[in-house]
């Protein structure tokens, strides 16, 4: 019994890292900004064909291997500088204020751009550099063969949620962005700079996007339609945790691969409605997420 | 004012007499009044100040039931096909709409995505009753019992959609104009009145939600038998934003608006296959942009204002 | 005779802060009653929980002898009290005259999806109610755009078109310069008086209340500290120290 | 709306004219064709070598005076757009009267889409990939036809193959997309399977989506079932992903990989040594018939200068489309006696042709579907470049049901015996 527990155990813990990677910038950008960001998945599908690329181009080049592993976060923050600011700066920013359904379309138009931006620079064929997953080796659990970069990736999710708390609990720049989520009007009678946390805060959803994007490369192939994909996946766990909560994200993403690896192992036939149909029952007991609240109005 | 209506009764006429000029204009066109009356349905919710980001579930679930009915049950008449699939989604969005116009904004859209990727999920995972991925099969249905070769059907189902067009945009008109139609916008500008006039928000919306579903079923069922077979991939989240777009695109203040949105979006997407198809997404994600930017009442409020109306009152802002 | 509006124990607290402690009050058929009290002292809250728009975790109210305790707004707004906000609450993009048209084709029952909002009958009737407030010049103008005191005056009207039996105001000359309060007040008292509405009124203002209350309540951290003719009840020294500050 | 009234006698009319011309037709100034094929995502990396095909073919037929003097020029259309994209393509490209002759399409999803509207538009159309068998159950087609063969056959060769070279298999896993092709190919498998060796186990069925990215779970899956044999007709992209992720968890080294589209992949990843492959159907460039029938050398070579690369078998199947298409043409000229051939004159010469293509004999039935050879090896390292090795060649027309059985029905007829009187590994080399 245990024999067979272990694997669905390590299993279901490589596929929440992923997952948790996917979701945790969407719901941080969102507890700050108070944006649905439809282009998430793009931004986390640019960070892999960045990863992807400048690990291609390592190996072809000739460098020593290990330069992949830096160049996988170097990549992500690639992508966060390039993309961050200019995308808060420029369309959000023109966003504050006005309805959600403005927002959702104008993060919706983005995605529309930034999916073919893509196509163009990155072409359309899948690719795939896998340097850095043969570089770890093997382990052996249970009786199956892991990939050690799968069990590092475990390690790193959870160094980035501790990482996350810690900025938002110790850093000042964390401890004003709280003050943003707490409330945004009194903060910004307060003098603190709102629309520079709004930026940080963006910028800083859209590294963790990148950095998933990039994180999943070794393991994964990367091809035009992951960013569509990935949106989904990313929306369906934040809503589970409740949007706003990057503990609920973490948590959310542990329920969702559980789900998921029990489906592939037990009834592969629901393997790909296993999330959303975990969503459609977390949802339908608490509609905001496990961790989420609905805003009443005063009058 | 008077100018209006002559417009509208002109572009019908153009639209009816397009497929003379250029007869493969006519299949496209189907296929974009189609998937204006969907946009229409969710112009609907936008003046509730609801952005559904699911709606192509209904257009799904329309073309499914076509599909369906078609296929496994035998009954291939259009004029029977259309009001089966017009009731299954109506019946799909009461029920979906009974639990989710409960919420608002961000969360609506949220829900309403979740929702529509379960239906996706579905549809494309329960390969014995929906052919999976594959899709299903429509075959060319006949007419008040007549049998038509394909291009004699598609021409008069192409004259229909118009026809449907016209009386469907009419009685939405007059539902918009309506205590319950105003109703609609008065939960988005004030839901607290609303509630206060004895009003409930949650009524009021859940009539809209099922009528959006139903003018999205209408729209699934033709192009399910325009396009002689159905996917899941109509249910995706995309397709859903798409809907939002096209409304947003040709305005959403009035009927005509999502129908302008759609033949211009399929229109240009017909001359960009060929030049441009690798930018197409972006092309539409600019064009997004700008008419949020610069032109807040969509392609339509161009109309309009050619048309020298200026009175916007009671319209719903996004 | 029963009262019309009858509270009885209500109470409520939120974050630890009674709103409501124990608030006994009754309303007679014809009466306009004012409440007056310090702010935070719980008379908006008073208003919340007898229009369900706060749930007491004690108490009930009734209407007409029969409970409404914790009904939804529209049930209760349906059974006959309206209300008028301290802040105006107006479909700000719809005109004043659809804003009442509104009101009532709801009084009416909103399940009307084919005849149009604006129809002669309505638009009749609703011009005739604005007339009585003296809004008729404005009734084409868009609800959000008016002044605040023509919104106040608007928000009434609206309330008042679902010919409710008992209307509660919520500081109706708030936000209202001092020259302008008595017009006001005149206007509403003849609009009132014109169609037989009893009234519950939320006040700063004591000369408003001394002139136009028969009766006045005063409130103090979430219950009734006084009640009676407003001449008798300002000479209470408690009520002068609480309400007047002095 | 009055228009409808007058509408239906205009276009009817219009529908008696194109009749009466049909008759006789003037040649065009270019035979346009409609090809197509995935060009972007995971799916590409099987429907580019297609389309590379394509394009060195047309180089080839256009180099000897194109179709009965008429150069041809294709328009590709993206399959990677979804099925209702590819639908109004071809909607749009066969109502364009410039084309003349669809070559639609890779996937079997796209093919049963169009099947029905081919023959709704009129147009001849050759199917040069999707190989679904349901294709034509119970459908009869007078435009759409396949010279490829169907699931049945194939999918049979390879579990003939497999227990064939693997006498010993007793726990066989199957991981396929989640599509018809992929479900109908884990159908035949167990149905072989059932019928000529009872006592083998399914221990895995898996069908993850198509287009996935990242197949670990599946593989930890796997892993567990401890199979001796893993069937998987994934392709493209996904079936380059399973090998990548799944070689350096030690899938290969405990289990034997079936990969039905091995051998499109055998340039592109590390396939490992010993897993059988094969062609779905004879379009291995270098089979001993295609070095004898002659045409494939050239075309490798053609294909090589143009593409640095050998053509797999996507390239052959959509070259030997090409030449199937040729061919129809030639013997609807003939047939009728005319310059250039009508759609219906064509349609209707390719009922039951038969042709040399590159790689072998290829005759349609009477249901449209194409009889061809079936080509399983093993894969096996030669002078550093993966190749097919110990291979059989099993007869197209003992792997395909009689026509009106229901195949899966015939399949779980067949015995033991059957399996014994099929060539064995290595009969073909």
């Amino acid at each position: 019994m245990l024999q067979t527990l272990i694997p669905l155990f390590v299993d279901a813990l490589a596929n929440a890292a992923l997952i948790f990677f996917v979701a945790v910038g969407l719901t941080l950008v969102f507890s700050v900004l108070r944006i649905l960001n439809v282009a998430h998945g793009s931004l986390y599908s640019i960070g892999a064909y960045v990863a992807a690329s400048v690990g291609l181009w390592i190996v072809a080049a000739g460098l020593p291997a290990w330069l992949t592993f830096p160049a996988l976060v170097l990549s992500a923050a690639f992508t966060a500088l390039l993309f961050g600011p200019v995308i808060e700066r420029t369309l959000i920013r023109w966003t504050y204020g006005k309805s959600e359904a403005v927002q959702v379309l104008v993060t919706f138009g983005l995605f529309l751009i930034l999916e073919d931006l893509q196509r163009m620079v990155f072409g359309v064929q899948s690719i795939y550099a896998d340097t850095p997953m043969a570089l770890l080796g093997i382990s052996e659990i249970g009786g199956i063969v892991y990939l050690n970069y799968q069990l590092a990736l475990i390690g790193l999710a959870v160094a980035v949620l501790i990482g996350l708390r810690l900025f938002i609990r110790r850093s000042r720049t964390g401890k004003l962005l709280a003050a943003v989520v707490a409330d945004r009007e009194v903060s910004q009678a307060m003098g603190i700079d709102t629309n520079k946390m709004f930026m940080i805060a963006f910028t800083l959803g859209v590294l963790l996007a990148a950095l998933g994007g990039a994180m999943a490369t070794p393991t994964t192939g990367v091809a035009p339609g992951l960013g569509a994909d990935t949106m989904v996946l990313a929306f369906a766990v934040a809503a589970i945790g409740g949007l706003g909560q990057v503990e609920g994200a973490a948590v959310a993403s542990v329920i969702v691969a559980v789900a998921k690896v029990l489906a592939i192992y037990y009834a592969p036939a629901l393997d790909a409605v296993a999330p959303y149909l975990v969503m459609l029952a977390v949802l339908l007991v608490r509609p905001y997420g496990l961790f989420g609240a609905g805003a009443t109005r005063r009058i | 004012m008077r100018a209006l209506p002559l417009i509208l009764a002109a572009g019908l006429a153009l639209l009816a007499l397009a497929p003379l000029a250029a007869p493969y204009l006519q299949f496209v066109l189907t296929v974009a009044v189609a998937k204006g009356f969907a946009a229409l349905g969710v112009a609907l919710l936008l003046r509730a100040g609801l952005i559904s980001l699911g709606h192509a579930m209904f257009f799904a679930v329309g073309a499914y039931a076509a599909a369906f009915l078609a296929q496994a049950v035998g009954i291939n008449d259009f004029l029977l096909l259309l009001p089966f699939a017009v009731a299954v989604s109506a019946l799909a969005g009461l029920l979906v709409g009974a639990f989710l116009v409960r919420y608002r904004a961000i969360f609506f859209a949220m829900l309403n995505l979740a929702v529509s990727m379960v239906a996706y999920a579905l549809a494309s995972k329960l390969y014995s009753i929906t052919g999976g991925t594959d899709g299903l099969r429509i075959d060319v249905p006949t007419l008040m019992g007549m049998s038509l070769e394909k291009a004699q059907f598609d021409q008069a189902l192409y004259y229909i959609s118009l026809v449907l067009l016209a009386v469907v945009g009419w009685l939405v008109h007059r539902y918009l104009k309506s205590p319950l139609g105003q109703a609609l916008a008065a939960v988005h500008t004030n839901e607290v009145r609303l509630e206060y006039l004895g009003v409930s928000a949650w009524s009021t919306l859940l009539a809209a939600y099922t009528i959006s579903a139903a003018l999205a079923g209408i729209g699934g069922a033709i192009a399910a038998v325009a396009i002689g077979h159905v996917l899941p991939e109509y249910a995706f989240w995309t397709e859903s934003g798409h809907l939002v777009l096209t409304a947003v695109l040709g305005g959403i203040a009035g009927i005509a608006g999502p129908f302008v949105g759609s033949i211009f979006l399929e229109l240009i997407h017909t001359v960009a296959v060929g030049y441009a198809a690798e930018a197409w997404n972006l092309i539409v994600g600019v064009a997004l942009l700008a008419v949020i930017f610069f032109l807040p009442r969509g392609l339509f409020g161009l109309i309009e204002s050619a048309a020298g109306v200026k009175d916007h009152r009671g319209e719903t802002e996004l | 005779m029963t009262a019309l509006l009858k509270a009885e124990n209500l109470e409520v607290a939120f974050g630890g802060v009674k709103a409501a402690d124990g608030v006994n009050l009754s309303i007679d058929e014809g009466e306009f009653v004012a409440i007056i009290g310090p702010n935070g002292s719980g008379k908006t809250t008073f208003l919340n929980l007898c229009t369900g728009y706060v749930r007491p975790v004690s108490g009930e109210v009734w209407l007409d002898g029969k409970p409404i305790t914790a009904m939804a707004p529209r049930r209760i707004a349906r059974k006959g009290i309206a209300r008028a906000f301290q802040i105006p609450q107006l479909f700000t993009e719809h005109t004043v005259i659809e804003n009442v048209m509104l009101a009532l084709a709801a009084h009416r029952g909103i399940w009307q999806a084919f005849a149009p909002l604006d129809r002669p009958d309505y638009r009749a009737e609703a011009m005739a109610l604005l007339d009585l407030l003296k809004l008729a010049d404005h009734a084409n103008a868009m609800a959000g755009a008016l002044p605040e005191g023509l919104r106040k005056l608007a928000d009434v009207t609206v309330a008042m078109a679902l010919k409710p039996r008992l209307l509660l105001l919520d500081e109706p000359t708030s936000g209202v310069s001092a020259l302008e309060r008595f017009p006001l007040m005149d206007t509403l008292m003849t609009a009132m008086r014109a169609q037989g509405v009893t009234a519950l009124f939320v006040e700063h203002d004591m000369e408003i209340v001394e002139t136009y209350a028969d009766r006045v309540v005063v409130w103090d951290s979430g219950s009734v500290m006084a009640e009676g003719k407003p001449s008798e009840v300002m000479k209470d020294p408690r009520v002068l120290k609480s309400v007047v500050g002095a | 709306m009055r228009k409808t009234s007058f509408m239906r006698p205009i276009a009817a009319a219009a529908a008696l004219l194109a009749a009466g011309a049909a008759a006789a037709e003037d040649k065009p100034e270019s035979l346009n064709l409609g090809v197509f094929t995935f060009m972007s995502g995971g799916p590409a990396a099987y429907g580019m070598p297609g389309r590379q095909g394509a394009e060195v073919m047309i180089d080839m037929i256009n180099a000897e005076g194109g179709v009965a003097g008429v150069p041809v020029s294709a328009t590709y259309v993206d399959e990677a757009q979804g099925a209702e994209g590819v639908i109004s393509e071809y909607r749009r490209l066969s109502e364009d009267p410039a084309y003349g002759f669809m070559i639609a399409a890779l996937s079997s999803g796209n093919c049963l889409a169009l099947a029905p509207i081919a023959d709704q538009l009129n147009m001849p159309t050759i199917g040069w990939n999707c190989d679904t068998h349901q294709l034509y159950l119970g459908n009869d087609y007078q435009f759409f036809y396949r010279p490829n063969g169907n699931t049945i056959a194939e999918f049979m060769a390879y579990a003939l193959y497999f227990l064939d070279k693997n006498p010993d298999v007793s726990r066989v896993a199957i991981i396929n997309p989640d599509y018809s092709f992929g479900h109908d190919a884990a159908e035949i498998v167990k149905a072989t399977l059932k019928a000529v060796k009872p006592e083998v186990e399914i221990v895995a069925e898996l069908f993850p989506k198509l287009g996935s990215s990242t197949f670990q779970t599946e593989i930890s899956r796997l892993s567990a079932a401890r199979p001796d044999v893993i069937f998987s007709n994934m392709w493209g992209g996904d079936l380059e992903n399973f090998i990548r992720q799944a070689a350096p968890r030690g899938l290969f080294r405990t289990s034997v990989g079936v990969f039905a589209l091995g051998e499109s992949a055998l340039q592109s990843v590390d396939v490992p040594e010993g897993s059988i492959v094969g062609v779905l159907g004879d379009g291995y460039w270098m089979s001993p018939d295609a070095q004898e029938i002659g045409l494939a050398a050239p075309f490798a070579e053609a294909y090589r200068a143009k593409f640095d690369a050998d053509p797999v078998f996507p390239s052959v199947k959509m070259a030997n489309a090409f030449l199937v298409m040729k061919a129809a043409y030639e013997k609807a000229i003939a047939d009728n006696n005319v310059e250039w051939p009508s759609k219906e004159q064509l349609a209707a010469a390719m009922e039951g042709m038969s042709t040399t293509t590159m790689t072998g004999e290829m005759t349609f039935r009477e249901d449209n579907d194409g009889v061809v050879d079936q080509l399983v090896g093993t894969v096996a390292k030669v002078d550093g470049k993966l190749v097919m090795t110990d291979m059989a060649r099993y007869d197209g027309e003992t792997m395909l049901p009689p026509l009106g059985e229901d195949p899966i029905a015939w399949i779980g007829s067949l015995t033991p015996e059957f399996l014994a009187a099929m060539p064995k590994p290595g009969s073909y080399e």
